[in-house]
């Protein structure tokens, strides 16, 4: 392990877990044993379980060193686009750690809990405000379970008029979730085609759009970083032939104190409190993925949820209609209570502001980089914007190459190769909470990385350099599948 | 605004490179029948220090705490957590960056998820995991739906004392793929009546819940012999995965899929959420498998390294033919988990989950001394069915007066057992609390 | 800043504060205004103070930067020597959060306050037992403010006979803290020389003490590592005399649960919590340095003191002899709480296995290393080990090269040139948290060090090489000192 | 033992690569004599969870916080502290590293306080600054030992409202000096009197609170007269550096050395301790100056970084010979104000300290409009003398089974103020809780 100088300044070699214990060691402090042991019958009891055993110093050194593996937005810039990677207030998670917050099981006595059935109540008022919607759950667990709550409810609601609508429309600028989520829920996508400005068309959709299809799952703001101009027309469109809009509101963040998404026409929509409403993304999750909808499809939502009689709150599952639970309890609680502080932290004006600064940062770095790099729609954007590696591919120089190399500069690397609609797609979403200055360190990164790539495009395919490991074989990880050690 | 860092200095010399004359020329495009009357009417802005007195008032107000007592349990469980593991989970390196797909900048997550896959597919005996789904319910779908995929069945057999929440999850989620669901009684011991699955044919899977809802631990062997006949798979999930400190591991006893909810291995209980989805299976199935995993890969210079892989059973890649529609999960919780684990190694793990299922058993047995009746025979983990001597529901409404949660009513999930109770014990309670509780039922007598 | 690719994995470049900020920012939430503005006069009213203005992004993103240049016990093996760098536990640093503690007014109605003074009162019972000492005043806020104390109280204790002994002895094995301290409380120190093994002699002492020296400070475990085997018959010798003894039992780590301090003879004892007691050393602080003392000396003890009269607790101020006050309030009250934790969790057998482990580990570094570097005084030691340089000087390799070096190698250096009577001293004090394997790791990582000094000395002279910076100018900073920007 | 990572196994290796036969072994060399004859008697080990649950109570049993209110100040200050300092305070980096003498590994440590230093410097309008001290009290102590060395003059000027403690911990510092304390009494208006200063001669220094313990804003501009004429060091010092938001600063008013308490700057007030010593003064004195500094230098390739620098003026290196004995001090306690300073800016502290006054201000008009008597005149920050309307000490009685502390009680301090209190206003307290006051002591007129 050390026996070799390390080449990473104070970044450590740590071994794994399981390389590390000894047996004797324990991190737990055993509470002390104040009943007698019971014995088990034989046959119910196992092996002893194969865990590693370590001690406190040694456990708290190994996910130290591993989290200095880690970038995250406390490191820097992290503009992965579709991702909404904005500062995470740290007030928010000190609040959610709350002893009656952290600590409260989630069958206690409905009395015992009416603060934070309130502050739930609230948080859905407080998004039905924020978009137009009328009703909201907040029940999914993320912005995919969203989907499929949202798709459920047009199912349920066809089924309810007694249709059959077993096809549902997918644009190409939606996202790779949205097909998923429709296929989970027994829907067939059927795509749709943007055009040429990266816009959804009324005419591509009224080509397709018939009396077997149950509605359209549209994002808006669109994977491409565009407001689709023609909502209003597409939902009306969709609505004359009896189906339902879908809208994946996960890119929120461009549009809050601007746009009324009850007045674009859209029928469901779901949000994702982890980008929009600044709750941390935990290296992956937990995230919260709640679904707004119009009055009518109100007595679709999932069950239970949070009602208020008189002045007391509860929890009621009478919902004949409703598409049925979704969650084990009532969805990623620690994530809302996160989201709810955030929005009171910003007010309605704070809010607008986040949004237009969000779109403000976009086409500073989409003006500033689009001489250097290809910009397939050359076009106002929204809370992001899209370039392609189309000027280097010269060079034989890739998007992959290019985010690589960025890792060497100190910046996360933008999303790649997403959206599909863009060869070699390089999609920037540097959020509101990027000053100018950090966005002018990053466009210089990102120039000094082009001039590479026309002088010395080796240096690029072998990037990064710098970090803890150089590029890392994923072809080997899937070929030969290791998931456990 | 402290978290917008523009001044407008700075707004201006923006606005004037990208060639807008305010900021409401960036939004030109939207048209003007989509836009905000006037602003959402939400309070605010607060000051830190508003929402600080505000939430810590919310939170002070719940029954949680303090003197408020609680032998809940039934899906979640209310275990101690060290302190350094919150003080490591707090680490920003974790907790803001997002879904490592840039491995290079994420070794981090990467090969702290690549240990909670191993650790976990270790304690349950099982050959692999994936990186986390949201929760035990949905993991439970997923399972049956990957069993339906695998074996192209439309059926799947569920024993009825699978928690409740579970089984309606899974309704909604089997519902649209048009998969059936049968559900199996329960026999008098409190455990799963496998007489009816005898009859059944053409079951994608069987599943049941260990320790069961009733907190019963269940005859899983049997079941996996019919299920094998079957050809179906054996689904094991679980709400309490603390009792495999103590009992025979899933895949020890045969299942194809062992899911279920981490929350007990040292995650807050958060009302509820975020929880953990864990999902195990065989290496065979690993292509069918929902979720991300990550493998063990080697960087340019061959040094081992973590990378996400299979994504080409993803959404990301495969948009309606992925495997699963998750794309964030619950990745921290999984570090959390892993972290418990190594912190109580193998033999703490064992002590541990001993002394839960031993402070159970003090307490069952101090509640019939004083007249409580046990409706179930079977043997338990840290949960069991209780009735209160005389009038049950009266005593409990009286132990609630006195800020005692004496478990979960099951008048709600099964009308047969008005007036019994679900009750939980972990290592929490001390002798004297539980001695204090049986008094008081005592008393009432 | 960003414009270069770092050279130092996931480590940032980051510039200073006031290069970072923009007029207009500011991190802080101001409170609501509810009352009027007063103008004070205008010559009461100073220049807008100075200070930057920052986002709390910007600051977040300031410090966390700053983190990751810096290494901590949690990051690695931390054998700084005298310093006793043993891990700090997790909780303890929890429950001295906890508002009634951190929230609390050191002037609040005592009554108010019998929590903490309670805890207060039970820590000096604490010491006092691990220690063998009768009283204890918790007041100093680190162990040179416990010398001074102490010092105080030995003079203090000669003023009330009516003696003026104006000098004090301090053998070389002493901390430097002591003879400053000695000197700050107006004592001549008068160097004692101590023998060919270390060890302080009763002829060195009897040669130079008389009734014009107020007694001894002597450090035990010594600065060797040492434990002053003639330490009884010292103190007998100056106590003839009519002098007392001061020892400094910093290094009490060594001992706990198996040397009685009071039986050795000492009058004045004092301890550092931040180091035998775990609590975290903060960078440089804040620490706590209590005081111990026999009986007689207890009428000197700083006010205000904590008594228990009855079932209260409270301060008292009525202590005619005492040498006055030395803090504004009571010491470091947040160090104490966690020092308290601390004892509690280990209890008495804790202790003295922890005094037991850190005695073991500092011996087997010792033998495993002792080929490889010069060991001055080759005995059993106590907590920690003193090496030199002898071996390497031929190569032209001095102990400040290798302490850089093992830099490269993910440890922080051995405390070096330190004790003063060992030429090129490298001080390593393992602490009993390290495990065998990190042990193991660090004599590799020593010894490999010894063998590139053979092989190639070059690459030790220019050490470090991974880190942020390379080797640091510090006779430029001395020479020109630029102490703001 | 979860901190004591050795395994018996690794025990018996280890001691027989020594060569010892047991534990006791290493011991040999410490006389007999000189042994525990018991292992000392104290109670546990607990465990983690008695251990927080007893820390808990303790906590819980302080009067603070909750329903219990405190207008404390007088040397320490009850400010807002934003949660992203106390998160970022929290990284280990910082936290569990040492003095940082080897700056390569600490450039984290060093840069931080070399802006604290940069920071303190301007705010307090001053041009150099250590890296702290432990205290305000012994920062002025410190203080004035320097200008004794300096100016070899064996008597100082202390102003008798500089705080109690403070004159007290500087004569436990000074009387070993053989330096003489000279105390100026106050005049009516609650500020210095100058007068007797006029006379004394052969000043190593003349010290001066301001805001002073009464309060009050000193007329530190005449005392940077007297002193200067008698080529004596004119020290500011003070308890509530919030205040030099609003107010010149001490440079600007001639101090030759400006030092205090620093925990006003973000720091929890901890039942007094762990604190901030600050100390300021002029280049010229640098190298007679007490305590660490970190300075900036640069690398063996040119680049920026930072070191402690001026060793030679330290007790490790110049044992009897060093300007202090000081070792360890308060570096964390020093990032920590740092980044408070650096939270606030230069508007946002002028904004914040000028809330504090106007708070103060209303509070003292509203007492003395229910009849609360106000025996100074001079300008104030955010403190205030009162003494409450009739039999004052039994209002304040009432007030505190309220669970109110009206102030501190000066009579221990100056029988003469027997009656009144010293009354602290921040921004804390919002214009209810201070009219909940006011008619409070109203109610008992
Ligand atoms: C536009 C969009 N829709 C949906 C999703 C899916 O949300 P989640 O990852 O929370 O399931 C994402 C995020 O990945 C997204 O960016
Ligand atoms: C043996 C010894 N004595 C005294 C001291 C001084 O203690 P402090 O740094 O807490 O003032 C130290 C630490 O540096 C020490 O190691």
């Amino acid at each position: 392990m050390t026996q070799k100088p390390s080449d990473m300044g104070m970044t450590q070699e740590e071994s794994l877990l399981w390389e590390k214990g000894k047996a004797g060691r324990c991190a737990f402090s055993m509470p002390q044993r104040d009943v007698d042991r019971v014995q088990l019958p034989s046959d119910l009891i196992g092996d002893l379980p194969d865990l590693p055993e370590l001690s406190e110093v040694d456990l708290v050194r190994h996910y130290t060193r591993l989290s200095q593996w880690n970038f995250g937005i406390d490191t820097g810039m992290y503009p992965l686009g579709s991702c909404t990677m904005k500062y995470n207030p740290k007030v928010n998670d000190h609040c959610a750690q709350f002893q009656g917050f952290a600590g409260a099981h989630p069958l206690l006595p409905v009395e015992w809990a009416q603060g934070v059935l309130r502050l739930l109540f609230r948080l859905e008022r407080l998004l039905a405000a924020i978009t137009g919607m009328d009703a909201v759950t907040l029940q999914p667990a993320a912005g995919a379970q969203g989907e499929l709550v949202g798709m459920l409810m047009i199912r349920a609601y066809h089924h309810a008029r007694n249709e059959n609508r077993p096809t549902i429309l997918v644009p190409d600028t939606a996202h790779g979730t949205n097909p998923a989520s429709a296929t989970l829920c027994g829907f067939k996508p059927v795509g749709v085609k943007s055009n040429e400005a990266g816009m959804l068309t009324p005419q591509a959709v009224a080509e397709v759009m018939d009396e077997q299809t149950a509605g359209i799952m549209v994002t808006n703001p669109n994977t491409l970083g565009f407001f689709e101009e023609h909502i209003q027309e597409i939902c009306h469109i969709v609505h004359e032939k009896g189906g339902l809009v879908y809208c994946d509101g996960a890119n929120l963040n461009a549009i809050m104190g601007v746009v009324d998404m009850a007045k674009t026409g859209v029928d469901v929509l779901h949000l994702n409190l982890h980008k929009t409403f600044s709750s941390p993304h935990g290296g992956g999750g937990p995230g919260a993925g709640p679904v707004c909808v119009k009055e009518r499809l109100e007595p679709f939502l999932p069950i239970p949820r949070i009602i208020k009689e008189k002045d007391q709150y509860g929890l009621s599952e009478r919902s004949p209609r409703s598409v049925g639970r979704i969650h084990a309890f009532y969805g990623n609680v620690g994530v809302m209570i996160r989201a709810y502080a955030y929005i009171l932290t910003m007010g309605a004006e704070g809010l607008r502001k986040a949004s237009q600064m969000a779109v403000l940062n976009a086409n500073y770095v989409k003006e500033r980089l689009k001489a250097d790099f290809h910009l397939p729609y050359d076009r106002v954007c929204m809370h992001e914007c899209v370039f392609s590696d189309q000027y280097q591919r010269p060079h034989k120089v890739t998007t992959l190459d290019m985010a690589k190399r960025l890792m060497d500069y100190g910046f996360h690397p933008p999303t790649v190769y997403f959206p599909l609609v863009v060869n070699g797609a390089i999609m920037v979403e540097p959020t509101e909470t990027e000053s100018k200055d950090e966005l002018d360190h990053f466009i210089a990164a990102c120039r000094a990385i082009a001039r590479e790539a026309e002088t010395d495009p080796r240096l690029l395919l072998k990037a990064p350099h710098q970090l803890k490991l150089r590029r890392l074989d994923e072809t080997l990880a899937a070929r030969r599948p290791c998931l456990t050690g | 605004m402290r978290y917008l860092p523009h001044t407008e200095e700075e707004i201006a010399d923006m606005l004037e490179a990208i060639g807008a004359d305010g900021r409401d020329d960036l939004f030109a495009f939207v048209p003007q029948a989509c836009r905000v009357g006037q602003l959402p009417d939400i309070p605010g802005p607060v000051t830190e220090w508003e929402l600080r007195t505000h939430m810590a008032r919310v939170s002070g107000s719940m029954g949680v705490g303090g003197s408020y007592g609680s032998y809940l349990g039934a899906g979640r469980y209310d275990h101690y957590i060290p302190a350094f593991i919150s003080a490591l989970l707090d680490r920003s390196e974790f907790t803001t960056a997002y879904t490592p797909y840039q491995a290079e900048i994420s070794q981090g997550t990467l090969q702290g998820i690549y240990e909670f896959q191993t650790l976990i597919s270790r304690f349950l005996g099982m050959e692999v995991a994936n990186a986390s789904l949201y929760d035990g319910a949905s993991a439970l779908a997923e399972g049956l739906l990957m069993a339906h995929r695998i074996t192209r069945r439309k059926r799947v057999a569920l024993s009825g004392i699978i928690h409740p929440h579970y089984r309606q999850v899974v309704r909604s989620y089997l519902r649209p793929a048009g998969v059936e669901m049968m559900e199996l009684p329960w026999q008098e011991d409190g455990r799963t009546d496998l007489s009816g699955l005898r009859e059944a044919d053409d079951l994608a899977a069987v599943a049941v819940q260990s320790p069961n809802f009733f907190g019963c631990i269940e005859d899983v062997i049997s079941m996996g012999a019919i299920s094998s006949e079957k050809e179906a798979f054996l689904i094991t999930c679980f709400t309490e995965p603390l009792a495999y400190g103590l009992l025979p591991s899933p895949g020890s006893q045969g299942a194809h899929i062992a899911c279920g909810e981490g929350q007990s291995l040292g995650i807050p209980m958060s009302y509820g959420g975020p929880g953990l989805g864990i999902f195990t299976t065989w290496r065979d199935y690993v292509r069918q498998m929902p979720g991300r995993v990550v493998g063990k890969t080697s960087d340019a210079q061959g040094k081992q390294g973590f990378v996400l892989t299979l994504a080409t059973r993803e959404q990301h890649i495969r948009r309606e033919k992925a495997t699963s529609n998750i794309c964030t999960n619950s990745s921290l919780c999984a570090l959390n988990a892993a972290m418990y684990m190594a912190a109580l190694g193998g033999p703490g793990i064992r002590e541990l989950a001993q002394l839960n299922h031993d402070k159970a058993v003090y307490l069952r047995q101090g509640l019939q001394q004083v007249g409580c009746s046990i409706p179930f025979d079977a043997p338990t983990f840290n949960e069991f069915v209780v009735a209160f001597p005389g009038a049950s529901q009266e005593v409990y409404g009286r132990l609630l007066e006195k800020k005692v949660v004496a478990g979960l009513p099951l008048a709600p999930y099964a009308p047969d057992l008005k007036g019994n109770y679900l009750m939980c014990v972990t290592e929490t309670k001390s002798k004297s609390d539980m001695d204090e509780l049986i008094a008081q039922v005592g008393e009432t007598v």
